[in-house]
This record gives C-alpha cells, sequence and structure tokens, in this order.
C-alpha cells in the first residue's frame, strides 16, 4: 500500500512552488457536486448565463453521500487548494437520506483536514437546490476569494504522515493523526 | 485491479496505466470530440486548443472538433472512428449530460461498442456559459476533459437493466389541466386515477365566464369534459383526496392519499338537493367559495350547480350536528336514498401506479398584500375573480354586474399588475392577466356601460387572437391609461366613490380619476402548499416556487424525478389553450413511458466483492431502499440489484473497500479528480 | 425655454455612470416606467419632471436637464417612492445624491429658497451642534427675499404668543469635539464630478 | 426594557415645546420619567444630507456613540430625527466605507460605536414596552366623546420603522382608543405633510396641509392628533393661512402625548395645550361638559 501511495504523491508540492507568487496564483477548486440538485444548479447557471469564478472543476457522483473521505483528502494530495461538497437540501436527497451521511463525514473530515494543517476554509460543504444557480455562483466566487486570500495549500505535516492518513480512511481516522477529538467524533453514530 | 491494494483502495498512480492494456485486455485507443456547440461552445473556449492538447493525452488515438456533435454528421463521425480506427473508448465535450449523455451513448453504440466506453465533458453549462475570460474557459475546459479522458481507461461494458412499468396514472388536480391529461391517458386505454383535493373537480375555469380572446363561455367547453371523466370507464374519480405519501420510483410507485369524509355516500346521492332545502338553516350563513364569498351557502351544500359528481357535502366546520350533536337532521328525514352518514371517517388508501401527472394548479394572488389598494377595507374594490363570478350568469347577481349596494357602477377602474412583476410580491408576469383584464373591461363595458379604465404597465398581448382582441377593446372607447395606481382612497363626502391616483405616463402627468368600482386584476402564484407537495412528490421548485420542469426547452413537462411529469399552472403561469396544450404534452409523455411496458435502468448499481466482505454490516442500515441483506452463512453482505438505485451511500461507507459501484468506480473518481487537477 | 430636441451631444456618458454607481442606482436602469413613484409623490403637482421621468433622463445622462429640473427640490424625503418602487429603485436617495451634486456644481435656480435653507441649516449645526429654529428662519427669509418676511409677521406672532418663538441660541457643550468629528470623516468620493 | 436616553432633537426645544412638554408629563405619569441624553446633537434631518453625506452620518452617529456610552436605547420623538438615527445605524452597518470613515471621526474624539444603539419612538415604546393594558389602567379621566383623527406622517413609517404597519398604522389609534376617545378612519394617515415645503414653497406646502386638514373635518374628527413636531408646525401654525386661500372650519392639532396626558389627569397647562395656535380649548371645554 506505501508503495502505491508513494507513486501518487508526486509532484503536486512542486508544481505549487512554482506558481506560489501571490499574485497570480489561482485556486483550484475540486467540487464533488451531487447528480440531482447542484449539479443540475450548475447547469442551470450555464442556461442563465450567469458568470462565476472558473476556478472550480466538477466532478459529478449520483448522490453526496457516494462522497467517500479519501476523494477528498486525495484532491488535497493532489494539489488541489480548496474541495467544494455539494449536495440537496436536508430532506430533498433523491435517495431519501444520502446528504446527511454527507454532512456526518463532512464534520468528520473537517477536524481531521484541520489537525493537518488545512485550513477550515479549503473544505466546504453546501446544499444547493436545482433551482439555486445564483447561490452556486455565490459559493464558487466567494470560495476562490477565500482561498485566493488563504494562498495556495502548504501541507504542514511530513508527506509520510499524509500518506498515512489518507491510507487509512477518514471513516476511522488513525488517533495519532487526527487527534482524540476526531477519534471520539467517529463513536457517534 | 484496484483491489489488490487491499485495505485503502488507494488510487492508481497517474500515467500507468494510460494507454496501456488493463487487465490483459486490448490496448486502450480513445477517440475525443470537442464540440463548438455553433458558437456557444467555440466563442469563450478555443476548441482548436482543448483538441489539441486532447490528443496529446496518453491512450487518445484521435481528437477531432466539430461544429456540432449532437448532429447527424456528428454522431456518424464517432461511427466512422471507431470503425475505421478501432476505437474502444469515447470522450465527447459539448454540452450537460442531462442533454445529449443518451444522444453521444447512442453513437457509440451504433459503432459497435459497449454504450458505457463513453464519457462526456460539459464545457458548455459549466465552463463557455459561465465564464468570460477566453483563457481561463479553455484551461478549464482542457482540465475536464484530461480527467474524462483518464476517468475513461476504466470504463467496463454494462448493459442497462429492464423492469417492467405498472400501467396506471395517477393525475393530481381536477381543473383543466388534470382533466385533460386524464382524458388523454384514458382515451389512450390506460387507467387514470384522478385525484382531487375539492368537492368538485373543474378548477378555476369552472368558476369563469367567458374566456379570452373568444368570448365561449368557459362552463359551455368545461362541463361536457368535466361529465366525459366522469362516465369514463378507465377513470377512477376521487374527489376529497389528497396525497399524503409517495414511495417507490419510476414504473412502481405506491401512493398513499387520503380520502376526506363528505358525510355523504357518493354512491348514494343524485345530487337532489331536497337536503339542503331541508337543512335547519333557512337560509345560507357562510360564505360560498365557489361564488369567491360573494354568496352564502348552508353548511350541507353542492359545491357548485355543475360539480362533478354531482353529490353534495357537509362542512363539519359549520353544521351543528357536529358541534353540538343536537341537530334535529331534518337533512336526513328530508333524504329519500339514505346518503347521509354523520360517522364517516377520513380513509386511507394505496395507489399503485407507473408515473404521477402533477396538475395542483394556482392560486390568485391574495390583494391584502398590496394594502394601498384597499381591498377588503373599501367594499368595492373586488378582486378579478369575484367580478368573473359577477359576470357569470349563474353567479350571485345571475350575470348583473351591480356594486354591493346593488347599484349599477357608472366608472370601473381595472388595475393590472396587482402582485406581479413586483419586487415586494411576485416578480414575475403573471401572463393572463391583461387579456383577461381586457376581457372583463369587454363585458363590463357591455354589460353597464360604465366608463372603464385599465391601468396597465406594459401591454401583454402574444397570442393567437390577442392582439386583435386588444384592438377591439381599445375600439369600444375603453381608456387604456399606462401607469400604476399607486393610492386609493375613498372620500369621505364622495358618496363611496373611490379616488384613484395614477401617472399617466403616456402624457407625463399625475391623474386623479373617481371610480365607483375597483378591479383588482391579481396575478397567479404557486399554491400555498406547494413547498409541502413538491417534498412529498420529490419534485424541484423553481426559486420562484413554481414547479421545476426538467429542461425549459427542451423537456418542459418532465420533472428531474422519472415518471412524474408536469401539466398546467403548477409550473408556472398559463392560459387555458397552453394548459390544455400542456396537460396533452404530460399525458404523452406518460403514455410513451407506460406503453413501451418496461423501462432501462442506468447500471449504476453497487454490488459487493465477495471474497473482501468481512460481514460488519455497517452498510445494511444505510440503505435507504433495504437493497442489502446479509447473507448469514458466509457472512457477508448482498446487494439486491434490483432494488438498488445507485447511489453509492454504501460504498462510501464500506471500511473494507468491498462495495464498487458501476460507473462511478473509486478508480474512476480518482482518475477524474486527478486529471482535473494535473498540470498540463 | 430649451428646445424640445436632444441630440446624443446633450449626454453626458460619464452622468450616466455616475448615477448609476449610486449605491443601489443601478436599478434604475431596469425601471419598466410604471410611474408609481410619480402618482404616490405628494409634491408631484408642482413637479418639472415626474420623478420617473427624472430617473430616465438620469440613466440616459441628460446631465443638465436633471440637475436643472425642479423636482429634486421638491422632494421631502418622505420616502413614499422608494416604499413603493416594484424595482426597488431607491429614488429618495437618488434624490439626496443629485441635491447634492447640484448644489455642488451650482447648477440650481438662484433664489431657489431650499438649497439656501439647507446651506444655512448646515451652518449653525456645524458651528453649534444644534438648530435653533426661529434664528434659521429669519435667516432663510433674509436670504431668499425680505418680501416673504411681510407674509410670516402673523405666523410669528403666533409662535411668540404661544410661547414657541425663542432668540435662544441653542448649542452643545463639546463644539471642539464635533468640529474635529466632522474634519475627521473627510469629503464625500461621490460629489467628484 | 433596555434603558431609555431621551433625545428630543431641536424641534422640541423651540416650536415643538409642547411635544417635549407632554411627554416628560406622560412618561412621569406612567413611572417612566425620562432622561435626557447629555450633550447630545441635531441629527442632521434632510438638509444636512443634501449638502454632505459623511458629514450628515458623523453628525448623526455621534448621538448613537453617546447613548452606547450609557448602554442605552434612544428614545427619539421627531420622526425626522427617527428616521435620520435609524438610516445611520442601517448604513454604518451595512457598508464598509461609510462605516469605517464614521468610526474614524468618533475615534478622534474618544468616541465609539460598535452599532447596539436603536432609535425607538414613542409610540413603539407606549405600546410595545410599556403596553396599552398598562395605559388603560393609568387612565383618570376617560375622553370619551372625542373623536379623534390619527395622523402618522411620513418619516415615522417609511421605510426604516419596523413596528408598525406603513399603510395602516395602528400603534398611535390603540393609544388613543385606551383614553377613551373615538378614533375616527383616516386615510391620509401616512400621507406627506409638505415638511420644510411650507416655509420653502408656500404655495406647495399649503395645498398639502389643506388637503389633510379638510379630509379629518369631513371624517368628523374633532382634534387631528400627530406625533412630529413638524408635523404640527404646519399643520397647526399653517392652518391660519390655508383658512385664507381654502374654505375650512379650524381644527385643533394635538400630539398624541397631549392626548394621553390628558387622559391620564395631567393638568393642560403641563401638558402645553395653550401652545396651540388653533387652540384646542374650546373643543376639549364642550367635551367635558358634553360628557358631564
Amino acid at each position: 500500500m506505501l508503495e502505491q501511495a508513494d507513486s501518487t504523491v508526486q509532484a503536486p508540492q512542486a508544481d505549487l512552488t512554482s506558481q506560489t507568487s501571490a499574485e497570480d496564483f489561482e485556486p483550484r477548486i475540486v467540487a464533488l457536486f451531487c447528480n440531482w440538485c447542484t449539479y443540475m444548479a450548475a447547469d442551470l447557471a450555464g442556461t442563465s448565463r450567469m458568470r462565476y469564478a472558473p476556478n472550480v472543476r466538477v466532478v459529478r457522483v449520483m448522490c453526496s453521500g457516494r462522497i467517500d473521505p479519501q476523494f477528498v483528502m486525495h484532491a488535497f494530495a493532489r494539489g488541489a487548494d480548496g474541495v467544494l461538497i455539494g449536495g440537496c437540501h436536508p430532506g430533498d436527497c433523491h435517495y431519501q437520506e444520502g446528504n446527511y451521511k454527507a454532512l456526518r463525514r463532512f464534520r468528520l473530515l473537517r477536524r481531521v483536514i484541520e489537525s493537518l494543517g488545512i485550513e477550515r476554509e479549503r473544505l466546504r460543504l453546501e446544499w444547493i437546490s436545482a433551482s439555486e444557480a445564483d447561490r452556486l455562483r455565490k459559493v464558487a466566487d466567494e470560495m476562490a476569494a477565500d482561498i485566493r486570500a488563504l494562498g495556495p495549500l502548504q501541507l504542514s505535516i511530513p508527506a509520510e504522515e499524509f500518506r498515512n492518513a489518507e491510507g487509512a480512511g477518514a471513516e476511522i481516522p488513525s488517533p495519532e493523526i487526527a487527534g482524540e477529538t476526531a477519534a471520539k467524533e467517529v463513536a457517534v453514530p | 485491479m484496484l483491489r489488490e491494494n487491499g485495505f485503502g483502495s488507494g488510487p492508481t498512480s497517474g500515467g500507468k496505466t494510460n494507454g496501456a492494456p488493463v487487465n490483459g485486455d486490448p490496448p486502450i485507443r480513445i477517440g475525443v470530440y470537442v464540440c463548438h456547440c455553433g458558437t456557444n461552445i467555440a466563442r469563450t473556449v478555443d476548441v482548436e486548443r482543448v483538441t489539441e492538447k486532447a490528443g496529446e493525452l496518453p491512450g487518445v488515438t484521435i481528437a477531432r472538433d466539430y461544429k456540432y456533435m449532437c448532429s447527424d454528421p456528428g454522431q456518424e463521425l464517432i461511427k466512422e472512428d471507431i470503425e475505421e480506427l478501432g476505437l474502444n473508448r469515447i470522450v465527447v465535450a459539448s454540452c450537460s449530460p442531462n442533454l445529449h449523455e443518451g444522444t453521444f451513448r447512442g453513437a457509440t453504440a451504433a459503432g459497435g461498442l459497449n454504450p458505457f466506453f463513453f464519457q462526456m465533458v460539459n464545457i458548455r453549462e459549466h465552463a463557455s456559459w459561465v465564464h468570460e475570460d477566453r483563457e481561463s474557459a479553455t484551461d478549464k475546459a482542457i482540465d475536464l476533459v484530461r480527467a474524462a479522458v483518464r476517468r475513461v481507461h476504466h470504463h467496463k461494458a454494462l448493459e442497462t437493466r429492464r423492469v417492467p412499468i405498472k400501467p396506471e396514472v395517477l393525475v393530481v388536480g381536477g381543473g383543466i389541466a388534470g382533466i385533460s391529461a386524464a382524458l388523454t391517458l384514458a382515451d389512450g386505454g390506460k387507467h387514470v386515477y384522478l385525484i382531487e383535493r375539492e368537492a368538485s373537480i373543474g378548477g378555476h375555469m369552472a368558476q369563469f365566464d367567458k374566456t379570452f380572446p373568444t368570448l365561449d363561455c368557459a362552463a359551455c367547453i368545461l362541463t361536457p369534459k368535466m361529465t366525459q371523466v366522469r362516465n369514463h370507464p378507465n377513470i377512477t374519480l376521487m374527489t376529497m383526496t389528497e396525497v399524503v405519501k409517495v414511495d417507490g420510483f419510476v414504473g412502481s410507485y405506491e401512493v398513499t392519499v387520503k380520502h376526506r369524509p363528505r358525510f355523504i355516500d357518493v354512491s348514494l346521492c343524485v345530487g337532489c338537493q331536497q337536503c339542503i332545502d331541508a337543512c335547519v338553516y333557512k337560509r345560507g350563513k357562510f360564505e360560498d367559495e365557489f361564488d369567491a364569498g360573494l354568496s352564502m351557502r348552508k353548511p350541507i351544500y353542492l359545491p357548485n350547480a355543475q360539480a362533478v359528481p354531482q353529490v353534495v357535502l357537509i362542512d363539519p366546520e359549520q353544521c351543528i350536528q357536529f358541534s353540538s350533536g343536537k341537530c334535529k337532521q331534518t337533512c336526513v328525514e328530508a333524504c329519500d336514498r339514505d346518503a347521509i352518514f354523520f360517522d364517516q371517517e377520513e380513509r386511507i388508501e394505496t395507489l399503485d401506479v407507473g408515473a404521477i401527472i402533477m396538475a395542483t394548479g394556482f392560486q390568485t394572488f391574495d390583494a391584502r398584500r398590496s394594502p394601498h389598494y384597499g381591498y377588503g377595507i373599501y367594499p368595492n374594490v373586488y378582486t378579478a375573480l369575484e367580478v368573473e363570478r359577477l359576470v357569470n350568469a349563474s353567479g350571485p347577481t345571475g350575470g348583473e354586474i351591480v356594486l354591493r349596494d346593488g347599484e349599477k357602477p357608472t366608472a370601473v377602474g381595472i388595475v393590472h399588475c396587482v402582485g406581479s412583476r413586483n419586487q415586494k410580491s411576485n416578480p414575475w408576469c403573471s401572463k393572463v392577466c391583461c387579456m383577461y383584464s381586457l376581457k372583463l373591461a369587454h363585458l363590463i363595458k357591455e354589460k353597464t356601460d360604465a366608463e372603464v379604465y385599465n391601468f396597465y404597465i406594459d401591454m401583454r398581448t402574444p397570442g393567437k387572437g390577442f392582439e386583435e382582441f386588444y384592438q377591439r377593446v381599445a375600439s369600444e372607447g375603453t381608456h387604456l391609461i399606462r401607469g400604476k395606481v399607486a393610492s386609493v382612497y375613498q372620500q369621505a363626502d364622495g358618496d363611496g366613490e373611490l379616488l384613484v391616483d395614477v401617472e399617466d405616463t403616456l402624457a407625463g402627468m399625475v391623474r386623479r380619476i373617481p371610480v365607483d368600482m375597483l378591479v383588482l386584476a391579481v396575478g397567479l402564484e404557486p399554491r400555498y402548499d406547494a413547498e409541502e407537495v413538491r417534498r412529498t412528490f420529490n419534485i424541484t421548485c423553481s426559486g420562484d416556487g413554481w414547479f421545476m420542469e426538467r429542461h425549459p426547452k427542451l423537456a418542459p413537462v418532465d420533472t428531474f424525478t422519472d415518471g412524474v411529469y408536469l401539466a398546467g399552472c403548477c409550473q408556472g403561469p398559463k392560459d387555458i389553450p397552453e394548459t390544455v396544450a400542456q396537460a396533452g404534452a404530460a399525458a404523452g409523455q406518460a403514455l410513451a413511458l407506460i406503453g413501451r411496458g418496461y423501462m432501462e435502468l442506468e447500471p449504476n448499481t453497487a454490488q459487493v466483492i465477495a471474497e473482501d466482505c468481512s460481514g460488519c454490516k455497517t452498510c445494511i442500515p444505510l440503505c435507504p431502499y433495504q437493497a442489502i441483506l446479509h447473507d448469514d452463512a458466509e457472512n457477508r453482505a448482498e446487494i439486491n440489484e434490483v432494488l438498488c438505485k445507485g447511489c453509492g451511500v454504501c460504498v462510501a461507507a464500506c471500511p473494507s473497500g468491498s462495495i464498487v459501484q458501476n460507473l462511478f468506480e473509486d478508480t474512476e473518481i480518482y482518475e477524474e479528480i486527478e486529471g482535473v487537477l494535473a498540470y498540463a | 425655454m430649451r428646445p424640445n430636441i436632444r441630440t446624443e451631444a446633450d449626454r453626458s456618458p460619464e452622468f450616466a455612470r455616475w448615477i448609476t454607481s449610486l449605491p443601489g442606482a443601478e436599478k434604475i436602469r431596469e425601471c419598466m416606467h410604471c410611474g408609481l413613484c410619480s402618482a404616490s409623490c405628494p409634491l408631484f403637482a408642482y413637479m418639472d419632471y415626474s420623478p420617473r421621468q427624472l430617473m430616465h433622463l438620469g440613466r440616459e445622462g441628460f446631465r443638465d436637464d436633471v440637475l436643472g429640473s425642479f423636482t429634486i427640490w421638491l422632494c421631502t424625503s418622505c420616502y413614499q417612492c422608494t416604499v413603493e418602487c416594484p424595482r426597488q429603485i431607491p429614488v429618495t436617495e437618488i434624490m439626496y445624491a443629485l441635491k447634492r451634486r447640484a448644489i455642488e456644481e451650482k447648477v440650481y435656480t438662484p433664489h431657489l429658497p431650499i438649497p439656501v435653507l439647507a446651506r444655512e441649516f448646515r451652518r449653525m449645526v456645524t458651528d453649534r451642534g444644534r438648530i435653533s429654529e426661529s434664528w434659521l428662519v429669519m435667516k432663510l427669509l433674509l436670504k431668499t427675499g425680505v418680501h416673504r418676511m411681510f407674509g410670516m409677521v402673523g405666523l410669528g406672532w403666533d409662535l411668540v404668543r404661544t410661547g414657541r418663538f425663542s432668540l435662544r441660541k441653542e448649542t452643545i457643550r463639546d463644539r471642539g469635539d464635533l468640529a474635529r468629528m466632522l474634519e475627521a470623516v473627510g469629503s464625500d468620493a461621490e460629489a467628484v464630478s | 426594557m433596555k434603558k431609555l436616553a431621551y433625545y428630543p432633537g431641536c424641534s422640541l426645544s423651540g416650536t415643538g415645546r409642547a411635544y417635549d412638554e407632554s411627554l416628560r408629563a406622560v412618561f412621569a405619569a406612567l413611572g417612566e420619567p425620562l432622561e435626557e441624553l447629555d450633550d447630545w446633537n441635531c441629527c442632521g434631518a434632510t438638509s444636512y444630507m443634501s449638502i454632505d453625506k459623511g458629514k450628515a452620518y458623523a453628525l448623526a452617529s455621534r448621538n448613537l456613540a453617546l447613548a452606547e456610552r450609557e448602554d442605552a436605547d434612544l428614545l427619539t420623538p421627531c420622526n425626522a430625527c427617527y428616521l435620520v438615527l435609524e438610516k445611520t445605524r442601517r448604513h454604518l452597518a451595512e457598508s464598509a466605507e461609510m462605516g469605517g470613515r464614521v468610526r474614524h471621526a468618533l475615534d478622534a474624539v474618544g468616541l465609539g460605536y460598535a452599532g447596539v444603539v436603536r432609535a425607538r419612538h414613542p409610540l413603539e415604546v407606549l405600546t410595545q414596552d410599556i403596553g396599552v393594558e398598562r395605559l388603560k389602567e393609568a387612565v383618570k379621566e376617560p375622553l370619551k366623546g372625542l373623536k379623534i383623527a390619527p395622523y402618522y406622517g411620513c418619516q415615522i413609517v417609511r421605510p426604516y420603522a419596523t413596528f408598525d404597519d406603513q399603510y395602516h398604522p395602528q400603534t398611535m389609534d390603540q393609544l388613543l382608543k385606551a383614553t377613551g376617545a373615538k378614533v375616527v378612519e383616516y386615510p391620509f394617515k401616512t400621507r406627506c405633510c409638505g415638511a420644510s415645503q411650507t416655509g420653502t414653497l408656500p404655495e406647495v406646502g399649503l395645498h398639502l396641509v389643506y388637503r389633510l386638514l379638510n379630509e379629518a373635518k369631513a371624517r368628523g374628527a374633532d382634534v387631528l392628533a400627530v406625533i412630529c413636531s413638524l408635523c404640527h408646525f404646519n399643520l397647526d401654525v399653517y392652518q391660519s393661512k390655508v383658512r385664507r386661500e381654502y374654505d375650512l372650519e379650524p381644527i385643533p392639532i394635538l400630539y398624541f402625548s397631549q392626548i394621553l396626558g390628558l387622559a391620564l389627569g395631567v393638568p393642560a397647562k403641563k401638558l402645553g395645550i395653550d401652545r396651540c395656535v388653533v387652540s384646542a380649548t374650546p373643543v376639549l371645554e364642550r367635551r367635558a361638559a358634553h360628557a358631564a
């Protein structure tokens, strides 16, 4: 597994340093959107010709409940400066309550990333319904601005530990990395 | 192959597998097609550069750009390339997969490949239409294409599943939309449950007098339709019925409905109305809803003269028997059919249907919310719906247009856009008010010879025969004053006369006009409980509260929930012909769905990799469809593919990574994430 | 009288940009000319341009027509138009801004008492921190024409009779503080033309 | 109830003295005597805003800062002051630029403003904090038979006031009804009185005043009740001029607080009833005689 991981954490660090000058820093934001609400909102933003920050790259999943915390960790490891998760409003999930599961994972994940030295603004969960294109625009713009202000993601822990965290999966973060609080959180259903 | 990495299912390395055979399969040969969409994409995204970059990606055999990929020649291109270049993966960068994923899967299949060896990239809605800067939009498009190319390496051949569709259809709402949809479906040989919340079908249209622009009588064209509904062998009509719960999915919905008690047996009552005559109330005491409160009725009443079903009902809030239990029950005595049952109770029933048509309609704007018009304060300020009842020959005044004191009005003002086109109430144009206001102007003028003033902001008459009608009303001498009424007040010494202040914007002066009747052309808005109904049916509302169609142009009657269609004003303001047309379209969509008898499901279901499953049962309670069972003998989870809807919640939760989801395998998502992040 | 024809040379694009850049005033581009502002205005009867027309002239950049209009001086800030506007145009605030700019550019009719009142009011508040109404009225009358004063004699007597006319000069204690504050707040960028 | 610092404003020490006197008397009679804000200054009214926005906001904010130092809200009887102070509070919260400039200016004189001070109108305080019931209980001389037209004027209901309906305000109606008087239906409750235009453009202002007075008369009102000293000035002091131009019977104009004071048994002298140009005494005596 470590061997595998070794080859994964290849160049992001180097790439980042090559473009860290504050002025031309453009954050890269990976957006994991559910198919039914937030992806539709992004489509609607398009048909409504809204303008928003071009920093967001959308990856579609069927439900926000499909989002494995490792997707997020992986995105950060590969040079994302921010990750945006978009799902249906509570009560509106196309699959009944996948979004609640996303929320639970998100809360945990946020603690994990903070303990890894990643600022909390870099990970965001937003409920955006299919009709809320304007909200999507606002969130994308805000996030791009927030992260631009933060600057490129600098991982403050040795790559080795980071890989461990990633490999362990955030559903069960290893206590020495995520800290005790996060470990306790797991116990709460 | 990822499975071999064991716990944690780490991602594959960047270029490791690209272009190389996967598990001994033939080498990956990808065709990438970048669409200009006329200038829709090409204006903002440098399509040539995207194509060039795509051509350099590992595994890509050919990259082309083309004006319209969705056109026949565009699809042909894919087909030919598959055949001539031996492509085994296809990526098309164009619009949203919601629009053309099916199209390009079809083209892929037409070339002889499994259609799921295709991946779509959305560079229109997600790039060219939302960005202005050509360079950053192009960079984004390149990233998205790279992600798709990396993803498509890992695609597998999949088969769609077929599930049978129940042939019955539920129509919710018995206005003209629901009636039209139900009749179309029933005439097509399908069984329809038509449910209506009120005691009679007919909806708003039944309250109208004449319809614009032809001035034919609403009742004359609607009543035969209502009768047809009642008599149609394929329609089960249920009035006083509401949906409380919807379970299941397209093709197989289980709808729980609640029948409110009518206290009359529908099968026994013949509508003779002797019970009403016999009621202990000698005359009407309660506001008649159908007459917009302009007449009074008893607690036992027929909803209206043309009601379908022709059956009376009792309002338990008003009937003495319910409040005191000590009524003489003269109605029961009078009924020779023994149809009255005070002990009737609410009844719950479940209906199995394959498709649902929403035809829940609209409500009119409450004029009290625009207090400066004095509605509810000055007695001679009316809503348009009230005036419809006044004009109507079967209405409270027998078709006479008179004021509250019985006098004929001599000057009537009609205020357009009440509640509409206003950021403080409803920002939208309600579409029908200009025409119905002109119609009322004509009818009032005809019946009273009063001076009629129409106060409008913009006169909107786009429709067949509408402009001609506008011209006709203008020629009749109606004052058409362009300006919104700012205030209405009754003078102390003015004999009940109302003074209307308005800027005549064409003259550039404010005019103060005395009228003795003011008609408020109230706009249309979503019903008060639209949000609740939306949740029940798991459909979407647009920001303004109307039910949202799947696509504003190409799927105007579909919703985002398969098998649920929209008809009439629940989707937005419409006039009668438009409503009927849309109801027909919704019925057509439902017919197409159930007529096929089965439907193909996206093969995005999840499966357990049996040898990796530790039997921890984490996934079992997570599944909203109870599709996961635990095989006690083998101590492992098992997914019932028929029940699985493909949300992927279990996949993300599985601690051992032993559940995979077709079309959304971890590897595919990791590759996509890496693809958007990799620096070119 | 100005001829009732305008060419493009009469337009000031700068003025149009300025007016639409006032807070909330970008909405005047969305005006649908319903006339609610005009018809709800208590002073409309005396205006040369209706508020609606003034908004339109502003967005088209007819600077001279707008700043020379009597309308802006008639606005009593009752906010009826602002509250009524279906497109939420802050008409009253725009009127304020137009008054400020007209005073700044000195384009209002001479002897128009309203800007004089505004200036005298400001002077008195800046100096003493409070307004002494009787003094203010007298100053206004002296500056805008003595003839008006004769009509006011009866009125003044009524006030004296009822104990409402006071020649006391009202003032605050910390006048120095006030002056320093008004200095420190700086001047408006908006007024720059 | 948060502490209230009384902010009379300039008019209430001049032409609007009766408003000041009667308010103090009413609050004292209800057991909540008013404490004046120390060293308050003019709010700037509409005139200052017409010249310099920044200075206008600075001027108004000094009062907010003074109140904040005392941890009080401002009790603001004048409609114009109320509007200006509320507008300032909101604008400073919404505009970072103006907020910054004003805070800088306050800082220069050792004042600070965190934004917690609200302007409150006596109508709001009397109906919400003290309550109509408490007023009713305190009434000693019910004003049976007095017919009152309630006139709110413009700036109290528009655009910032949230304590009452902007088309059909009710708070003053409730208070007046509590005195036992009859409140007549008055459609011009919130129409503008012409503000300072009566002075600057008499022909314009007088017509507005005429319409307000005429309508009240036509509705059978004995008196017109007001809540703003400028409204009072226009309707009362200019009434003789109006009557020179238009055919109109005189109608006395009273501050709502004067009417409440009468009902609470405060002597007319202490309420400044004799400060009306159009004397209210005949109407009040006629009513008293009738009731007796």
